[in-house]
């Protein structure tokens, strides 16, 4: 009885998932090309990155149930959300390196490091 | 549901690929390839899902890695470049 | 090149489980899709990931490159002493079926030595034309 | 060589996952070298940022990691907003130095990373005592210079004292 119920529920929340993931994604696309400079540009990527990414795996791990594909599906999310932040902390960096200048962006108040 | 998924997703990438062509700069279009990159890793695996065959994961893993690699050693291209001509950045030096 | 605190210390902490993830797809090459040649393009993307973030003389210390030429002729002479053997055994160049008791086994056994071939020459000859640019420019 | 124990126990566990086939002896055997390659390789790495990490650590960035998910979906959230609703919600980029507490390289690494994984904050330079931020909204900027994620990470880095 509850199988049935189950089946369902699962297929249901799965859809909302995926859903919600490429919602997401097209969301940071969209900010990636409206926002008006490179570091602006980068917080939006960081959306398709982190929640997009991991509703988009989270879906395909509902659809495989408990097994070793949703073991791997877990992997991949896991080597996403460990290396995006490095990928965009790296490409801040070479940016400011390579004198890439943020749009009027207000220098912090708690500044001045000791 | 999975076919409109990826659909989904393939969007996602054009969008991308509209910033990767418009740039202005060069670590825009680094931006873009490497959403481009993770957008692909999701699509294989979508598309694993899609044609019923799970073992594409692992080929989204090895992409999901050689993306990484390659936009680290990029990024530290760029920095080299930047770092060497003396007289527009002398601070690097 | 000035030291980057977090670049390090991902690459030092992802690059065993890249490798493992190489070694993986190496071994499974006749079960999934894999081989040698993507597994040693990982295995020498993994130290290049370590090269690029820690430096190339670490990546140097970690696998000397006085030992990548001799590897990569090991692995062309794995693959091509597995043929000769099968033509000892009396089959023709790399018929495996021989390796073996039984055909299966022997096929089976024959792909993995003639794919850890060329792994390790793919991974060995990868890492030799990297090392040779970047300490060109060093 | 307890170092070495660990990350081979750590990879050969890996290896089991990804293999699927627990069966099979010459897998396991492949598996059960593999990883010893791989462990040694491992611990021939510069050690200076590996080594040396309490246990606790290991025990806590498991309850650090629920609460950043819950952080990760409330600055999505806030950027989804900006992009959809840019004259409602405009953006104003902050760029500047926060302090940092994290003892460790690897507790500094976890911060910035952090910073970085709740869209709406980068992280972009990364040193001893300061990290070089950019920030989406004035508001975004306020809640990391609050400093309670910087706390929680140096909890969890388990380096009281």
């Amino acid at each position: 009885m509850t199988e049935a119920l189950l089946e369902p529920a699962l297929d249901l929340a799965s859809l909302l998932l995926l859903s919600g993931g490429v919602f997401l994604g097209i969301t940071g696309a969209v900010g990636v090309l409206r926002f008006p400079d490179f570091f602006t540009r980068l917080h939006a990527a960081g959306v398709t990155d982190t929640l997009s990414a991991g509703m988009i795996l989270a879906a395909l791990m509902l659809q495989a149930g408990l097994s070793l594909i949703s073991v791997k599906l877990a992997f991949i999310l896991l080597f996403l959300l460990y290396t995006s932040p490095v990928a965009s902390h790296a490409l801040a960096r070479a940016a400011v390196h390579a004198g890439v200048k943020p749009v009027d962006a207000k220098p912090g108040e708690s500044s001045s490091p000791s | 549901m999975l076919a409109a998924a990826a659909v989904g997703i393939l969007v996602v990438m054009a969008l991308a690929l509209v910033r990767a062509f418009r740039g202005p700069s060069i670590c825009d279009r680094i931006l873009a390839v490497n959403m481009i990159g993770t957008k692909t890793v999701l699509l294989i695996a979508v598309y694993g899902f899609l044609s019923g065959r799970p073992d594409f994961l692992d080929i989204a893993i090895t992409y999901a890695l050689i993306n990484f690699v390659g936009v680290i050693a990029a990024l530290k291209f760029i920095e080299r470049i930047a770092a060497s001509p003396p007289p527009t950045r002398p601070e690097e030096l | 090149m000035n030291d980057d605190i977090v670049l390090t210390v991902i690459g030092k902490l992802l690059i065993p489980f890249i490798l493992l993830f190489a070694l993986y797809v190496q071994f499974h090459g006749d079960f999934g899709p894999g081989g040698g040649f993507q597994a040693g393009v990982l295995f020498a993307a993994g130290i290049i990931l370590y090269a690029l973030t820690n430096g190339t003389a670490a990546a140097m210390r970690l696998i000397p490159p006085g030992l990548l030429a001799p590897l990569a002729a090991l692995g062309v002479l794995l693959y091509g002493g597995v043929g000769v053997a099968t033509m000892l055994l009396g089959r023709h160049f790399l018929n495996y079926s021989v390796l073996a008791q039984d055909a299966v086994h022997g096929q089976h056994y024959g792909i993995l030595l003639i794919e850890l071939g060329v792994g390790i020459t793919v991974a060995a000859v990868m890492l030799l034309i990297f090392f040779a640019f970047t300490s060109r420019e060093d | 060589m307890l170092y070495f124990l660990l990350l081979f126990a750590a990879l050969f566990g890996f290896w089991l996952l990804l293999s699927g086939y627990w069966a099979n002896p010459l897998l396991l055997l492949l598996g059960l070298a593999s990883s010893a390659l791989a462990a040694w390789i491992g611990t021939r790495l510069e050690q200076s940022d590996t080594r040396g990490y309490s246990l606790r650590m290991l025990l806590r960035l498991p309850g650090y990691w629920v609460w950043l998910v819950g952080e990760i979906v409330k600055a999505n959230l806030d950027v989804v907003r900006r992009v959809w609703r840019p004259h409602t919600y405009p953006i104003s980029p902050v760029i500047g130095h926060l302090p940092l507490s994290q003892k460790t390289r690897l507790g500094k690494t976890i911060y910035a990373n952090s910073i970085t994984l709740t869209p709406g904050t980068v992280a972009i330079e990364v040193s001893d005592d300061a990290v070089m931020v950019h920030a989406l909204s004035e508001s975004a900027y306020a809640d990391l210079a609050a400093g309670d994620m910087d706390r929680r990470v140096t909890w969890a880095e388990g380096r009281s004292g």
